[in-house]
């Protein structure tokens, strides 16, 4: 009897493939959870953490060319940037706020990625944002003939803004090579899905004339479907696709928010039990591509890479406080 | 009388206000189920309902906008943005709509509306937290723009703007949400808008002020009185726009010296206009140069703590401008 | 054999309820043209018409309770404005920037509708503003309890701007007694609809949890059927109806236009067959309702009408230039 | 050379950059097919297509967002906000986006974008089509802003503006589109951002305007010369933010009397930054207050005629102020 495919052949994926995916989506789990034990050793003054929401990530950017195409990240998207070439060192940097912090040199909060090697756009605070200067993105490589595609991300609680839907539109419009990548992690700090989404985000692309899938988003090969799905789409000049990762945030909004006052605990334990990175090892384990023994090795390689990332970045020094002065414009 | 910190005394303007009149409501971005990222309005919710304490989408321009539509419709929303950063999404309803429906309808319709927004740099918040943004409102008639600094005024401001039948930007700073404290009366009181305060007489030189810059500035001047002997007056604004020039200028006019100083980048900011003011209706009076201390002209705190120290104008810089103007 | 139905008898529509539309659509019509004399002889500096969309307009206003639902008009209302209890002098005193124009007393450009009394909103020129605005005042009667309901109104350009998607998720979110009703007349000045409406306005409600209709927004009694459904439903408490009358603008986009740069003859000539009040005479004739005895009789009062109310306008006197200064705040 | 309109030295600015560099393209309402409301970018879409001339949504967020997207992949647009007016929805994207990619970046991603937008008061415009909106935007670090009010200064800055680095805000005051006519240069040159002009060189007071009232003042002040004997100094700012201090001060100190002049609302415009500037670094060498001159303190223009006469600060208010000036 024919062995049956397993998904991941099905989509064209190896072995090695697999395990890419793997330590991206672990990588960003263990910077995370280093990171709040740095913000409870009073070190590190803020977290804003991916957890919970790594498959999606990574399942959506393993289709990008890295330095080629654009994205457009928010702040939970650490793995997306690890994935690309953003270093753990890059982001405890960046955690701590010091001289060397790739996003920003110290100025912004940790989470607010940018590269311009990697073609990560400079992203900022203020919710939804990123949309429109996504859309232009997209508009300048149809213009020139290119093929890149545009990845942009956020919550579903940036869909609730107006720059959301003014992008959606101009995406439809002009057939962009644009993928909206919607992480709907069922909250916006404290307001729930319910209190923030109006019918569903998936379905409100056919509004604008483009498919929109909703998709598990703690299922990385799921995302990595779908989303492949879009790239080749908008590689072939067809236009947007809208992607609706349904997942759940593990940790509290932020380190400076108690989740007490909003959520149950057993909720979140349910979502515990469908963490993508154990529900990623178990299909890992399925197909016979990691044993145990393999993930511990694995851990054991990116504790250690993430441990001396740390302490480097501990000891890295601030940038001279004077600097706060410098590169407020661009020389002519 | 107990003490409060200025975010006991705003939470309390607001629940009272609540009780007192039903038309009133609080709404905005986690104001309701999680109490306010900063616990303002904690309790509101359990107290009045998840209507009167409503949970927003995370939507600015929703946010002011439909907060118009509310008040004329009978209600008196006090619209939460969650910190001054976010309010540029809800410019166009706030500056373009909610200051002009008065003026554009004859006076048939007005929009009894107040918009609280924290403001002000605070360790961690960085580009994106922490920006005085009050300038940006400072040129629209229309619109009353108040920052209070001390928990007793916060209190009774806040019940003149919800009770006020026009916009009101209210601003708080945050970082002194838990630092300034003071005793609050307890009866139901109001403080007008409009109006501002001498908080320290002096015959040397007038600082104005507002925020944590005044805070800083009253510690500053508490020193020189019995350091240099020199006398300082502290004028605070409380309302930004329009200004209570009178207050400000007869300081001007005692003291002949005169220094205002806020948090914001320094040009473009309210200091400006307060300094213009002042200069041309004190010109006869003034023995030097009008002063202004504000943060260097760079887009806004920078997260590492070193940066952000040297962002915003702290006790030396202001007493360094201070002193020069006291010896000029 | 039993005579078939008329479409108005099986909306509960009598006679006098035809022709008490029919006198709004052709009031509307009458004022408009006067405008545009005004405006070619010099003495009115600026018309925004209404022509083409009075059937739009008024099917769906008749289904109001003036002084008691609020209506957000956009600036070419003015068959709903006059539907509503506006007066054909009410309308040149504002084309005219006359003391007496009770919008704004001649602040405001004419077509920027209001009244307490009749709770018309105060209207601006900054497109889409209105939509947050009427969520908000749909959600101060549902607090009250009371079945009062909002009609908000626009162009189908006024869609693209993020405040209509931010007023459409809340309407939906909350089941807002509201009603979207968008003219897409086919322009916004120069753009015509396919730079700029993606997809379908009528096809987005979906996405937001509540209906929408498309309908054919020349067909008065069309439009007066969808909306009395979204009305009655409004009214019931189960939320906001999206309304996009199918309809086309038969004047330039302002007296400040010239359509010819952007727009072929032809295409405004085959509209002009399709001229909504043209059309509605026709179903009258029809039903006998009217006959052309009749319909110059109503047309000559009408005209009658409209030139007293032009001749008021021009002789009525200019607000004191020094009223600049007053009611910029109201009175504590 | 050749005389032209300040409608026409725009226009040549746009079509000449476009043709010297493939990423330049503008965009925006009506700007493609119908060559823009005003006729600025006419002809631009037969000659580079309807992608370099693009018609967009009406969604200035949208235009403002998406210009950024497209500088930030290689292009260079140019950007036009029908009015002023109408720029409060790309607030957001202007303030906090295009002002601060390059220095929240720390350098790495700067974003070369003009805004242009038409301002001012105009016959029939009204409450919103009538702003002198410029103050919103110079209290921000990041953003240069400009407004040019002859043709030449404005094709030169034009290009300037397209080829900095920077976001550049460009306002043109919209009712001297077709009233400013001057001989433009046909060559290529630029004029540099941040630098002020002197119009007129004067011994008796400084005059400090921009725009439609800097025009009417050139004609006050050679009247004042011939009528008076009084020698008016005419120094025009032409960028408002960061503002050449340089040549403001020079010409202060040299007159000693010191008067701005903008359209815009009084309090809270530009002149009040402009005012506190020489109020403090002129001070020694002022012989008279610093003095200004606006529009009332109410929200814009008027539509009826003369309401909005009332409105505009004409030659008679400004000739008064002139003579005040030089009288104290
Ligand atoms: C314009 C704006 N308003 C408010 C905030 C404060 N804020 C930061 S994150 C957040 C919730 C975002 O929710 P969502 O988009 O679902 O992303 P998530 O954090 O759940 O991943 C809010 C309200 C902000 N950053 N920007
Ligand atoms: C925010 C804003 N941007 C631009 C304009 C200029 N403008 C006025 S009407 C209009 C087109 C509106 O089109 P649509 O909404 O379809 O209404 P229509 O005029 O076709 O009825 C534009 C661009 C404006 N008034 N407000
Ligand atoms: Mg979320
Ligand atoms: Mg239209």
């Amino acid at each position: 009897m024919e062995r049956t495919q397993a998904r991941h052949e099905a989509l064209d994926l190896d072995e090695s493939d697999l395990l890419r995916m793997y330590r991206a989506m672990l990588l960003a789990r263990r910077v995370d959870e280093r990171s709040w034990i740095l913000n409870r050793q009073g070190k590190a003054a803020f977290v804003i953490s991916c957890q919970g929401q790594e498959a999606a990530q990574v399942g959506a950017a393993y289709n990008m060319r890295p330095g080629y195409d654009y994205v457009y990240p928010y702040y939970r998207d650490a793995a997306i940037t690890l994935f690309l070439g953003q270093s753990a060192r890059d982001q405890f940097l960046s955690l701590l706020g010091k001289k060397e912090d790739p996003n920003s040199g110290g100025r912004q909060m940790p989470g607010h990625f940018s590269s311009r090697k990697l073609n990560i756009v400079t992203a900022s605070a203020p919710v939804g944002v990123q949309y429109p200067q996504a859309v232009g993105s997209a508009l300048a490589f149809k213009m020139r003939g290119e093929d890149g595609v545009v990845l942009v991300s956020g919550g579903e609680g940036s869909t609730s803004q107006g720059d959301w839907h003014e992008a959606m539109n101009f995406a439809g419009l002009h057939d962009l090579p644009v993928i909206f990548l919607v992480q709907n992690n069922a909250y916006a700090i404290s307001i729930p899905e319910k209190l923030e989404v109006a019918g569903s985000i998936a379905s409100r692309a056919a509004g604008y004339g483009f498919p929109g899938h909703a998709v598990d988003g703690n299922d990385v090969l799921a995302v990595y479907e779908t989303a492949k799905e879009a790239f080749e789409r908008a590689r072939r000049g067809e236009g947007p696709t809208l992607i609706e990762a349904r997942t759940y945030r593990l940790t509290a909004h932020s380190s400076d928010d108690d989740d007490r006052r909003y959520r149950e605990r057993e909720e979140i334990e349910e979502w515990r039990q469908k963490d993508p990175i154990l529900r990623f090892e178990k299909y890992l384990a399925e197909v016979e591509v990691l044993d145990e023994e393999k993930r511990e090795e694995i851990d054991a390689e990116i504790k250690a890479e993430v441990a001396e990332a740390s302490d480097y970045a501990e000891s890295a020094p601030y940038a001279d406080p004077e600097e706060v002065l410098e590169r407020v414009y661009a020389e002519v | 009388m107990a003490t409060k910190t200025l975010l006991q005394a705003i939470h309390d303007g607001l629940a009272e206000e609540m009780r007192a009149d039903e038309t009133v409501m609080v709404m905005g971005e986690d104001v309701g189920r999680a109490g306010g990222v900063f616990r303002v309005t904690q309790g509101l919710q359990e107290e009045f309902g998840p209507e009167r304490a409503l949970d927003t989408p995370l939507a600015e321009s929703l946010i002011a906008g439909s907060a118009i539509g509310l008040s004329v419709n009978g209600m008196r929303p006090v619209a939460e943005i969650q910190f001054a950063d976010f309010i540029p999404p809800a410019f166009d309803q706030i500056v373009s709509e909610a200051a002009r429906f008065y003026y554009r309808s004859n006076g048939a319709w007005n929009v009894p509306i107040t918009i609280r927004a924290p403001y002000g740099v605070v360790p961690g918040g960085a580009l994106y937290h922490s920006q005085s943004v009050e300038a940006y409102f400072c040129n629209t008639p229309g619109l009353k723009v108040v920052a209070p600094t001390f928990p007793a005024d916060a209190k009774g401001m806040l019940k003149s703007a919800i009770r006020d039948p026009n916009p009101v930007l209210f601003f708080e700073h945050k970082r002194t949400y838990r630092m300034i404290k003071e005793e609050v009366p307890d009866d139901d009181y109001t403080v007008p808008l409009g109006e501002a305060r001498i908080h320290r007489e002096g015959t040397d030189i007038t600082v104005c002020a507002y925020g944590l810059v005044l805070y800083t500035a009253l510690q500053v001047a508490q020193r020189f009185s019995e350091e240099h002997g020199i006398e300082v007056e502290i004028v605070e604004p409380r309302t930004l726009y329009p200004l209570d020039k009178e207050t400000i200028l007869n300081s001007a006019r005692k003291t002949g010296k005169f220094l205002v100083i806020s948090e914001a980048n320094l040009t473009g900011s309210v200091s400006g206009e307060i300094a213009a003011v002042v200069a041309h209706e004190a010109f006869e009076w003034l023995d030097a140069p009008v002063m202004r201390l504000g943060a260097p002209d760079v887009p806004a705190a920078a997260f590492a703590r070193p940066m952000m120290d040297f962002f915003v104008p702290g006790e030396e810089r202001i007493e360094a401008a201070m002193l020069e103007l006291a010896r000029y």
